[in-house]
């Protein structure tokens, strides 16, 4: 048994676990049905939804939107800390910047932002774009500056430049740590795009959401809400596995703790 | 004949602050182009710090370090190393033969015959069967013959090797000297050995460096006159070869580094 | 064929926009309408501030707040007004009925929940505190979003709130809640006339294609005198898009009051005395500034 | 204390402070190229800020407080159950697709759920910024746990630690350089949850100042309360940096030699 | 007097699916309390594994192994264990008197007494002075040896050493030698040392076990009847030390790791 093999029934023993406890919170009537369905009625209204073509509309736009969002800013994420760990001085400008960017709330950013950049894909493309795109870069440049220095004298004097140093050594080295960020923004990108999806647009996730709360159509609610879930399910599964593809070393390795 | 390696009255020191202390202290000695030196010393004496200040990869507080006539500051081509700590100088994310190819990167040897070259070291250092297993799925002793491998495969003028064969067994490490010794000829490489093992240390020099304790600085050179090629059978019988390991290891046991 | 983008609140409001468009009436006047959701006030603003949209919809207290920051906004149509008929209102302040709270006078250190802090309910709650000679820091307030309005009501989490359409409905006829109505209307005066949802654009782009705002307007009021003509239309179109439940739709206020599109400075001065009332505008507003005059 | 201006002045993040100024310089610029009611310049949200000082530090205290009882939970569950996750691969088939399952759930949509539970109060809040700051801990530590060398974890279990001291004192050390990341995520998500939770449902905090200076259309206002947290942050970054110095120095040591 | 430690027909296989491959292969001995056990074998033949399998860290694949007449299926308390790969095995953030601490975990040493007992450990090893040091700012020779203190702390009935002193220099390495011999006869503590050094192998043992290669089983026993205490002087004079010698190298030339 290794841990690179997962196995779907567990995955999926897991969350019958997580809704049997939603259904006896339901059951044990601590806050009226009517505004916390149970799990029979909210997969009844999932159900339905199957048959609405809007579902299946803003579920592929809000992944699709979400994914772009998310490579937009794994590109820059990435590329400005290979930068940041190529110059000292990258880093330490940008250092104050994104420590701000983090912990600015994306609503607060919203009017201006429309302002700026109108209604259109841009603005989705920023704040979903936004609110992933600091913390990739923090867990890149934190990984890029925990290097084994074995490795890099190593490589060094095999005659590796800096630049060669940094693409050949460092950035492996630190992959594992930037997909565990990249899996991290995945999340916020997700909610990014729902959470602009219902302010501002006319199709997605976040605008069946937005309409299913207008008129309390709360078990529908739930329904996307799990829908919402589900899409952060799948986008790390996929990062898991590319994870794998690039990074397989790091999982095997951990797993000979257990030999 | 000029030296190819020129160390003159070399100090170093470690630490940070007020813990700073003198590793290397006046410290002098030459390699001729060819020459094989071995280089012994008690544990914690300094011969790690000596091979990164010849490496380029310390910067010295004093003296100098000549390269073919070059004063070193950064690692120079024409030198490659094998590092003592083997199990953390190996890329985890490489397999075996990637970490030898990663040695080649300063070689002139046409990309075509990188691959081959790189299984003709493999199985030299006898890993042939593990090219694609990861340098942490093959035992200690393994690792440090990819390790020298590597080194190998830079095809370097000087090649420095700490302890490089401190894991493997004694039929192997017998067997790896003799490759040592073999290529070190057929290359006309230079070679700078430093080893625990004074048998070793006679057994494959032309020189024996003894350094002492710490802050370091060299004792005594012997020059062992057994004729070459050396054979291990004939040359660990021959008077030379025993009254050499004689006198080294009494001048050794008269500075223990146990206080 | 003149391109228009409308940017605006998804609300029961905004219908007649979207029937108007599918119904063609704009086009018949020779405007190619687009109707972009924006879901909040001030970004509604923003939209139309940065040439988004060029015809905003929105409640009218973004538009005064804004002109009062000097943002060139005018409004040239309003839909519903608040009215001194007895089914005039569209805002409604309305208690549980196990809060004990009768009327507005019970409020105080009672809870009420309103959707914001600074917008629409803020001034209702305080017109009407005043109204009753409560203060207004003897009642604590929460921020609660509509939608979540009626369990913060049903769980005492509130005791009273400001609620709007279609939540009024499902609150009052909710077993659980059984709502008290203490008061209705933003402000307190019955007999006060003022414009609620209204549409508004930048005011150099308005003053220079008043002809495409007239038409625009013109479309608009053919949709409206359907809706005259049949209310059942209208209530069916609000089961539709929002996919309410018709029961509750039956019961939602029924009188629509699309009686005039261009509004009057008089249908904004109340407003606007309401707010200074109540210490809401942090800069002084002309009632005149805020209206732009098609004719 | 032997503090000097020079020691000061060389540890001093001059680039950084540099950039921000010239951020900030280009702002003002184009503020006044653009001569917009939309775009204030920087002077004029400073004189903003300045002028609501009075008004915003209270509210900045209950938004911190908010912030920091929710993180503080979020740390003491998050870390020791995201490294338990780390430890024990088998437990983590189960519930790691459950985790998946919430953390792309918006806070918004988390707020109604919380009100149901926790009513409307402070409670409410703390909770969804909990929540919030659960995942970037949890994430890391899982991760970062993994990441081990596996020989640590063996060193342990040789010399007969249990279970539980394996995580303490072999797993969550050697994890810590890496967790470091999602815990200074895990403050600024903290932070910005406490915010927008009050723009959504607050009459207090930044968040509420934010909202009413958006809602009002004072864009000056709502900048300088971006600028308070701002500010805020940055405090915080210190204080969080002096921290790592402290428990990580071996780290950073312990790199000392690799050539950057 | 029966068996402390008793390994019958042990099996064991490492990698995942197709890559699985027999490492150790039907391998039985035992050892009695207070014995001395060298063992030998080429570089990859499994003396690692087998020293995992014996201290509880592997799952064993087949056969049994039992410490003092109970099956080891986890670690043991009175087994302990000085690892290869000394360098990862030590605590970075510890220093190197934490470090020694940390392996008294399951010592009945009185709190007290701990400190002053790993600062004499330290001493032994000739690590003075270096007890702040933390392990990465000291040599190789020297995390070894403090590795080799940690391993003495924890004052086991059976101690488990994977060579425990390869990258020691010749001198020191005879004196941790005799401090082994010394502190085993002293505690009744039995040793198992995995070394490549013929010399030290029958130097310090009781019995020196041969490996095979890989799939690895016991090739052979040696009984060391050289007279105890050994010396450095005297007993490598001895002449069943230097007969044993001869033989236990023969045997191995028979088997070379290098294919
Ligand atoms: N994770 C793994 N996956 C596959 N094979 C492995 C793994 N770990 C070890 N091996 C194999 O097991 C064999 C034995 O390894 P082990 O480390 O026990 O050797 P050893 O006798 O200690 O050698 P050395 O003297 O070089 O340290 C090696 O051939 C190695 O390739
Ligand atoms: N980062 C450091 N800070 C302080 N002292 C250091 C540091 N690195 C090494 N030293 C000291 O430098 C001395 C020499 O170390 P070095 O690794 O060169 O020894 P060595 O001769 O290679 O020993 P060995 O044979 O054990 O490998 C040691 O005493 C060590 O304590
Ligand atoms: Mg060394
Ligand atoms: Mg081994």
């Amino acid at each position: 048994m290794t841990a690179t093999r997962n196995n779907p029934l567990r995955a999926f023993l897991g969350l019958a676990g997580l809704l049997t406890v939603w259904q006896l919170i339901v059951a044990a009537r601590w806050v009226p049905e009517e505004y916390l369905p149970g799990v029979p009625a909210v997969f009844g209204a999932l159900v339905e939804q199957f048959s609405d073509r809007a579902f299946w509309v803003g579920e592929a736009l809000t992944l699709l939107r979400a994914i772009g969002g998310l490579l937009l800013a794994t590109v820059c994420g990435v590329g400005v800390a290979v930068l940041a760990a190529r110059f000292r001085w990258v880093e330490q400008a940008l250092a104050p910047l994104v420590q701000i960017m983090l912990s600015l709330p994306p609503a607060a950013l919203v009017p201006l932002s429309i302002f700026a950049l109108g209604l259109g894909p841009k603005l989705f493309a920023f704040i979903i774009w936004y609110s992933a795109v600091w913390v990739i870069y923090l867990g890149t440049n934190n990984a890029l500056r925990s290097n084994e220095p074995v490795q890099l004298n190593m490589a060094r004097t095999f005659g590796y430049g800096r630049w060669e140093t940094l693409w050949r050594v460092r950035l492996p080295a630190a992959a594992p740590e930037v997909f565990t960020s990249v899996r991290l923004a995945a999340a916020g990108a997700l909610m990014a795009t729902v959470a602009t999806e219902m302010l501002a647009g006319k199709d997605g996730l976040g605008f069946l959401l937005y309409d299913t709360a207008f008129s309390l159509r709360i078990p529908e609610m739930f329904a996307l809400l799990l829908t919402a879930g589900f899409n952060g399910v799948l986008l790390n599964q996929a990062i898991l596995r590319m994870r794998r593809y690039v990074s397989g070393w790091h999982e095997q390795l951990s797993a000979t703790a257990r030999a | 004949m000029h030296a190819l390696l020129e160390v003159r009255g070399l100090t170093k020191s470690l630490g940070d602050g007020a813990a700073r202390q003198p590793i290397i202290s006046d410290l002098s000695f030459e390699a001729r182009p060819g020459e094989f030196l071995s280089v012994v010393g008690p544990s914690g004496c300094g011969k790690t710090t000596l091979l990164m200040c010849l490496a380029g990869l310390y910067d010295i507080d004093g003296g100098s370090v000549a390269f073919q006539g070059h004063q070193v500051q950064s690692p120079p081509p024409g030198v490659s190393v094998v590092f003592q700590d083997y199990s953390r100088s190996l890329l985890p994310w490489k397999n075996n033969l990637d970490n030898v190819l990663f040695g080649m990167k300063r070689t002139e040897l046409p990309e075509a015959q990188r691959r081959p070259r790189a299984l003709e070291l493999l199985q030299a250092v006898g890993l042939t069967g593990y090219e694609t297993h990861f340098p942490w799925q093959v035992s200690g002793g393994m690792q440090q013959r990819v390790a020298i491998a590597r080194g190998l495969a830079a095809q370097s003028r000087l090649l420095l090797l700490d302890e490089p064969l401190a894991a493997v067994d004694a039929q192997t490490r017998a067997d790896l000297q003799d490759l040592l010794l073999d290529l070190a000829k057929r290359f006309n490489q230079t070679c700078l050995l430093v080893t625990h093992d004074v048998d070793e240390a006679v057994y494959v020099a032309d020189r024996v460096i003894v350094l002492s304790r710490r802050p370091t600085r060299v004792v005594t050179e012997f020059v062992v006159d057994c004729p070459k090629p050396r054979d291990q059978i004939t040359t660990r019988e021959h008077p030379d070869y025993l009254r050499l390991r004689h006198e080294v290891i009494s001048m050794i046991r008269s500075m223990r580094a146990v206080h | 064929q003149t391109s228009l983008k409308v940017g605006g609140l998804r609300t029961v409001a905004l219908l007649p926009v979207t029937y108007a468009l599918q119904k063609g009436y704009f086009k018949r006047e020779g405007l190619d309408v687009e109707v972009v959701t924006v879901n909040s006030g001030p970004a509604v603003i923003s939209a139309v501030m940065s040439d988004s949209v060029q015809i905003g919809y929105s409640g009218v207290l973004p538009v005064m707040y804004a002109r009062a920051q000097n943002q060139p906004v005018q409004i040239f149509t309003a839909f519903t007004y608040e009215t001194a008929k007895a089914d005039g209102k569209w805002t409604w302040l309305i208690a549980s009925s196990k809060s004990g709270v009768k009327s507005a006078k019970d409020l105080a250190g009672k809870t009420v929940a309103i959707n914001a802090s600074g917008a629409l309910c803020e001034i209702l709650v305080r017109e009407h505190l005043a109204k009753a000679g409560v203060a207004w820091d003897a009642v604590k307030k929460i921020v609660v979003p509509f939608p979540q309005m009626q369990a913060a009501l049903q769980l005492g989490n509130a005791d009273a709130a400001c609620l709007v359409e279609p939540f009024r409905t499902n609150v009052n006829v909710s077993p659980a809640i059984q709502g008290v109505t203490l008061g209705s209307g933003v402000l307190a005066d019955k007999s006060a006339q003022y414009s609620l949802d209204i549409l508004f654009a930048k005011e150099a782009w308005g003053k220079a294609n008043k002809d495409t705002l007239r038409r625009f307007n013109k479309g608009l009021k053919t949709a409206l005198d359907d809706f005259m003509r049949d209310p059942a239309l209208w209530r069916n179109l609000i089961t539709e898009e929002f996919k309410l439940s018709p029961a509750v739709v039956s019961l939602m206020k029924k009188d629509l009051t699309f009686s005039d599109l261009q509004p009057k400075v008089s249908d904004i001065q109340p407003l606007v005395e309401g707010l200074e009332r109540n210490g809401m505008l942090s800069a002084p507003l002309k009632a005149e500034d805020v209206v732009l005059r098609l004719d | 204390m032997n503090f000097s201006l020079s020691s000061f002045a060389s540890r001093f993040n001059w680039p950084g402070a540099i950039f921000m100024a010239l951020l900030l310089l280009l702002w003002e610029w184009s503020a006044r190229a653009v001569a917009s009611p939309n775009f204030p310049g920087l002077l004029q949200v400073l004189g903003v800020l300045i002028n609501d000082s009075a008004e915003l530090a209270p509210q900045m205290a209950v938004t911190l407080w908010r912030a920091a009882a929710g993180f503080a939970l979020a740390l003491v569950v998050m870390l020791p159950l995201g490294i338990f996750i780390g430890r024990t691969p088998a437990f983590g088939r189960y519930v790691e697709p459950m985790i998946d399952l919430l953390r792309p759930l918006p806070p918004l949509a988390i707020v109604p759920v919380a009100m149901l539970f926790m009513g409307t109060g402070s409670a409410a809040k703390i909770s969804v910024i909990f929540y919030s700051a659960s995942f970037p801990l949890l994430i890391h530590a899982i991760d970062a746990t993994r990441g081990t060398h596996p020989l640590l974890v063996q060193v342990g279990r040789s010399l007969g630690l249990t279970r539980v001291e394996i995580m303490r004192q072999i797993d969550l050390p050697a994890a810590l350089p890496k967790i470091m990341a999602g815990v200074r995520v895990a403050i600024a998500v903290a932070l910005l949850i406490s915010v927008s939770s009050e723009m959504l449902l607050s009459t207090d905090g930044v968040g509420n100042y934010l909202m009413r200076s958006q809602e009002q259309f004072r864009i000056a206002a709502g900048l300088a309360g971006l600028i308070a947290i701002a500010l805020v942050s940055l405090t915080i970054n210190i204080g969080v940096r002096a921290i790592e110095n402290h428990l990580l120095a071996w780290h950073r040591k312990s790199l000392g030699s690799a050539p950057l």
